[in-house]
């Protein structure tokens, strides 16, 4: 066990993985001389050479284009795009290309490559450094998407993206790299695709969360259990695309009540699937209606610090209130 | 002065006669195919094909400076002549034509013509236009990395040279100089888009420069032409020199698919002047010339590959379709797999 | 009143429209000689002239990116996308510039612009001619999305659209363009963007949906009524975004059964925000649990007839079954 | 030989001494700004900068070629020298450096730098790389049909060439030869990157003939180079000649935001050299050899310069914060606006 933060074990899990896999190749923006521009490869392209730590065009649908290349050919890049924000023009390669090569082929052509992109807000990034982007991926078959929120699932997830014979987008939100802090197993281990988390215990109301959103409703459920003796669990999704449905309607079923919480645009974000699942599924189990709380419906995160300030909490210390109410129904 | 032989234009490219035969066969199975898969189409028994007939001088002529076995293969929609070249056979083209569940292709998920093939190394075609660009130069990239003695060829349309995907797909090529063709099968269209709509230049093969490679223009109808200018570009590919990008002049003689009506964009003058320039009438009179080929060996081979066909057609007919819940694989790699 | 089908009640409004606006201009592959794929512009070329009808470079992300120029310095742009599936390489331009531009200059900058579109399948696209997208899209704040199922509502929505002062992506279903015949009243009527329609009154359960599943659920409804008097309402969304709550919540309050329906990709689809609305709003009038029924999560429809009629339908009749079996728990 | 007075390189393009001095007036309040924006960054006064220090030759000198009020601003983040030619004050760009209400490019809804002005025909820039080149294209495309004389003004680094959008802008714009200029500040980085993994060739400009239309490689520290250049290009946009693409070889004086540090991947010995032809100074020795400035000038203009920069920022870090819940505001057109 060393403690460590987001960034940290994402750094040092890629890392290992380089040092122990010739095939795997980084290719993205700055990720070479500059080392990335959250400095998650410095150094490396002395260590591993020019040829495995390249620096591309300013050009994202070249990066992906070209990491589907490379994977179909005994390579496993690793795609770095510089911020989510900047992923869209390479979402035809994404949706048309990565996605749907082994289903058009019959099973005959993978590509095992993965797509490691910083996203999400509250660091003044403004309206194109802050953008939630999983609800557009999480939409595409073929295509499996990963969002950690701890150190230790960053690490063990990011194994299982690097070794997954499919392609993998991996979430990073820019808030956990340095703010979240925790304890990281020493060795290579995994930690599967496809399993939500219970990151909190507890029996009165289910609150289920992924990125950032998480330490939120972690941090309100610890106050709403000293305040009240409210006992919220707390489900971190952990994996998009496949949704862990198991896990979550296990949970709703035990606690009755539930919330989902995320920091994305509301309407039509990855909360919409995970609420309308628990309503599919136990909603004979539910003695509340089902509480969602997401981002308001603007084009992500305005710069100005108050504006910022009222994209990621509209109401003073929302999610603490909203949970609370809901226990109280 | 010496005295030696005049050596004859496919002399001087290394080529025998027997290598021209082989690649008549070729221009003349792909026409035929053509031919059959359209009357298919007509008989209600192929819902959807894409005419080849006019780019075989360009597409033969081309794929056969490729190696099979250690090349790979990026070719597009219209490049039946590619594939064949590649050693597809009659049978697995009609096997995607019917949709059956052997095609090597897709197992009839993708319409015809959108070919693949594990055994040939024909990687994997979708419909979007210019998205095999980015993947040719990330395959390249990967032969130069485990310093394997392949060559990437790319086969497009004039259309595809206005998308992005194309753009960021040379420049990666010339900046790492990777072992990669580029080959524009310029048939002056975009389905109706003439080229004056599509670009303001005359030569596709004039961006080449701006990616820092070597852009050649050539008669797409001169198979010869087209097979030494791949030739000459296989060449640099292996000697590390980087990419190439050929422009190809042809023509498509038929409408752009089965579903098309080409009288409202091309006047059938300009169709029939076209016609009168036909690759395959052309390459073989060359062959007449060099005393290669004479009538009857044409009508034997014509027949034989009449025949092959007709036998083709009938047991891809005859194959079985997809079962239906198949449709749910292969999303992931499946367990075991 | 004209009876006419979806493409032709598309085609005249599109008509009219230019007819009587000099500032509308349609840019897209072979909308000009060819009159597009769908015929849709047949001649128009001729009639308006090249500088109206402008037949563009194989290029989606400049077609938009022109377009949203055009409409930045006073042109009212339509730009035709060929088919849906292949609208990917403009998701930057839609989402980052088109969908942002009036918020980003914080008011200063609008565009006025339609993006028509036929997508769905059904009609042996396979992989790459099938796709619907409209999930992805509704998910932009600033777009409005909208996807018409009659001949009527084709026509009054596409008027509106033209006349939206922010971008509008309309989606034709190819399967209604000759498929779906209607009256089309007389006269450039507007239908307004943002209200759903009820289709079919009822009182037993409501059945929301869109596009061409909507007339599978409107043939089934009209069967289960006769077969078992059973009186199905059938909604029709048409504007996917912004969604039309009320009248959608409004029928669920009435009938207290809802079943979501759409050819799309089940998970994170559509219907996963129209369920999650209904389970938030209308938890307690509900009889049942919510039924939902997407698409199969493969990547679009394969080719092959018998796989194509898999995705369309994986049980047989499936929603007439499913209907069935609500109305009567 | 007829007797002719020798003319002046700046009278040759038609500049007044009154024209330089503007000129140069510019350059120097562009270097203050931007050493002003930087001293609030370091006072924790503005959380993000983007400095232009480097850049202002090329920027003032192409944007001088442009018309106020008729012509079209499709500026870049670092254009700073760009859009105070085009008419922003010192305290519009100190609003958008602290956020405020006011700030005109979006009232602090986006990052510093993000220029926009409709007053100004500033069209509002995103993040994106390169987005803005088919807006461009489309805005002219505009101006063309409306038969207006407005020439539009588009501007970039080198990192934007690798974008498949710019190739789509550019292409379209040349098809269609509309009146769009196309300036690619090369300052030979993008970010981290050199240019050599970036493209495979020396100069941009070589890009253009692919477009069918010039491209120009001027020295971006010559102020009246550029001015040239761009003035040539204006006149073929108005003449109906089409677009122009204008490369200039310019450097960043200091690293690529506040947040960027660029030791990691230039060598202090690169900048300096750089420094050393630092094109303020050069201006300011032309404007001297030629009498139009000495060393009192240049102090008041300065003093001046440095009262008026003070001035704004003050007034703008006096200005009010957006309203929290305005953040809602401005999605879709709003009611009766
Ligand atoms: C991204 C994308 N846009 C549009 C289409 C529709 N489409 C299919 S083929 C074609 C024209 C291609 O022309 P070209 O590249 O010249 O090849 P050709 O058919 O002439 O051989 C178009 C527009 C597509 N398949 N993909
Ligand atoms: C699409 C996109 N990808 C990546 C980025 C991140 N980024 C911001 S500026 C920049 C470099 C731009 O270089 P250049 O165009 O040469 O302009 P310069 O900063 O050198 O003036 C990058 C990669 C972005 N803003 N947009
Ligand atoms: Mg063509
Ligand atoms: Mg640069």
């Amino acid at each position: 066990m060393t403690e460590k933060n987001v960034v940290t074990a994402i750094r040092d899990a890629l890392h290992d993985e380089m040092d122990n896999d010739e095939r795997i190749v980084l290719l993205g923006e700055d990720v070479g001389a500059r080392g990335g521009v959250f400095r998650i490869s410095a150094g490396w392209m002395e260590e591993f050479g020019e040829r495995r730590v390249i620096d591309t065009p300013l050009a994202e649908s070249g990066i992906v284009g070209v990491a589907i290349g490379m994977a179909l050919h005994g390579l496993l890049p690793i795609a770095e795009i510089q911020f989510a924000d900047f992923i869209h023009p390479a979402f035809d390669q994404v949706v048309s290309e990565a996605a749907r090569l082994r289903y058009r082929s019959n099973g005959d052509f993978g590509v095992p490559m993965v797509i490691r992109t910083p996203c999400g807000g509250g660091i003044h990034g403004a309206l194109y450094h802050s953008q939630s982007i999983e609800a557009f991926y999480a939409h595409i078959p073929g295509l499996k998407v990963v969002m950690p929120s701890t150190p230790a699932d960053a690490a063990g997830l990011l194994r299982s993206a690097i070794k997954d014979p499919d392609p993998v987008l991996f979430l990073e939100h820019k808030k956990t790299y340095r703010a979240i802090k925790g304890d990281v197993p020493d060795g290579a281990y995994l930690t599967p695709i496809g399993s939500a988390d219970v990151k909190r215990e507890g029996d009165d109301l289910t609150c289920v969360s992924y990125g950032y959103s998480l330490h939120t409703c972690l941090d309100a459920a610890a106050r709403l259990s000293e305040d009240e003796g409210t006992s919220v669990e707390v489900v971190d999704v952990r994996t998009l695309a496949p949704l862990d449905v198991e896990t979550i309607v296990a949970s709703v079923r035990k606690t009755s009540k539930a919330m989902v919480v995320y920091e994305d645009n509301r309407t039509y974000g990855a909360g919409a699937e995970i609420a309308s699942t628990i309503a599919e599924q136990a909603l004979f189990d539910l003695d509340a209606p089902i509480v969602r709380i997401g981002g308001p419906d603007i084009p992500a995160m305005p710069f100005a610090g108050p504006l910022e300030h009222f994209f990621m909490e509209p109401e003073p210390d929302q999610i603490y209130a909203r949970m609370r109410e809901l226990a109280r129904t | 002065m010496s005295t030696r032989v005049a050596e004859t234009p496919h002399g001087a490219l290394g080529l025998s006669a027997d290598d021209l035969l082989a690649m008549y066969e070729l221009l003349l199975t792909s026409r035929l195919l053509d031919e059959a898969a359209l009357r298919q189409n007509r008989m209600g028994r192929a819902p959807f094909v894409v005419p080849a007939a006019g780019h075989e001088g360009c597409q033969i002529g081309t794929a056969w400076a490729m190696r099979r076995g250690s090349d790979i293969w990026l070719p597009y929609y219209r490049d039946l002549g590619v594939v064949l070249t590649a050693g597809m056979t009659p049978y697995e083209v009609f096997l995607g034509v019917f949709a059956k569940a052997d095609d090597p292709s897709s197992g009839g998920r993708q319409m015809p013509a959108h070919w693949g093939s594990r055994r040939l190394s024909i990687i994997s075609g979708s419909s979007p236009i210019a998205t095999q660009v980015p993947h040719a130069a990330g395959i390249a990239y990967a032969v130069k990395y485990r310093e394997e003695d392949a060559v990437v060829g790319c086969w497009f349309g004039d259309g595809a040279t206005s998308e992005g995907d194309w753009h960021e797909g040379l420049n990666f090529s010339g900046i790492h100089r990777l072992p990669v063709i580029f080959v524009c099968e310029n048939n002056q269209y975009a389905i109706s888009v003439p080229q004056s709509k599509q670009m303001a230049v005359q030569d596709v093969a004039s961006r080449a420069e701006g990616y820092g490679f070597p852009g050649v223009v050539v008669d797409g109808n001169d198979v010869l032409a087209c097979y030494g200018a791949m030739k000459e570009a296989h060449e640099r590919a292996r000697a590390g020199d980087g990419p190439t990008l050929i422009e190809c002049k042809t023509y498509r003689f038929l409408p752009h698919t089965s579903d098309d009506d080409d009288k409202s964009y091309r006047t059938r003058e300009e169709v029939e002047e076209a016609k009168g320039k036909d690759p395959l009438v052309r390459f073989g009179d060359y062959l007449r010339e060099h005393d290669v080929l004479d009538d009857a060996i044409h009508e034997e081979l014509q027949a034989s590959k009449k025949r092959e066909i007709d036998d083709a057609i009938q047991a891809a007919w005859d194959a079985p379709d997809p079962d239906p819940d198949s449709a749910l694989r292969h999303v992931f790699q499946e367990e075991g797999s």
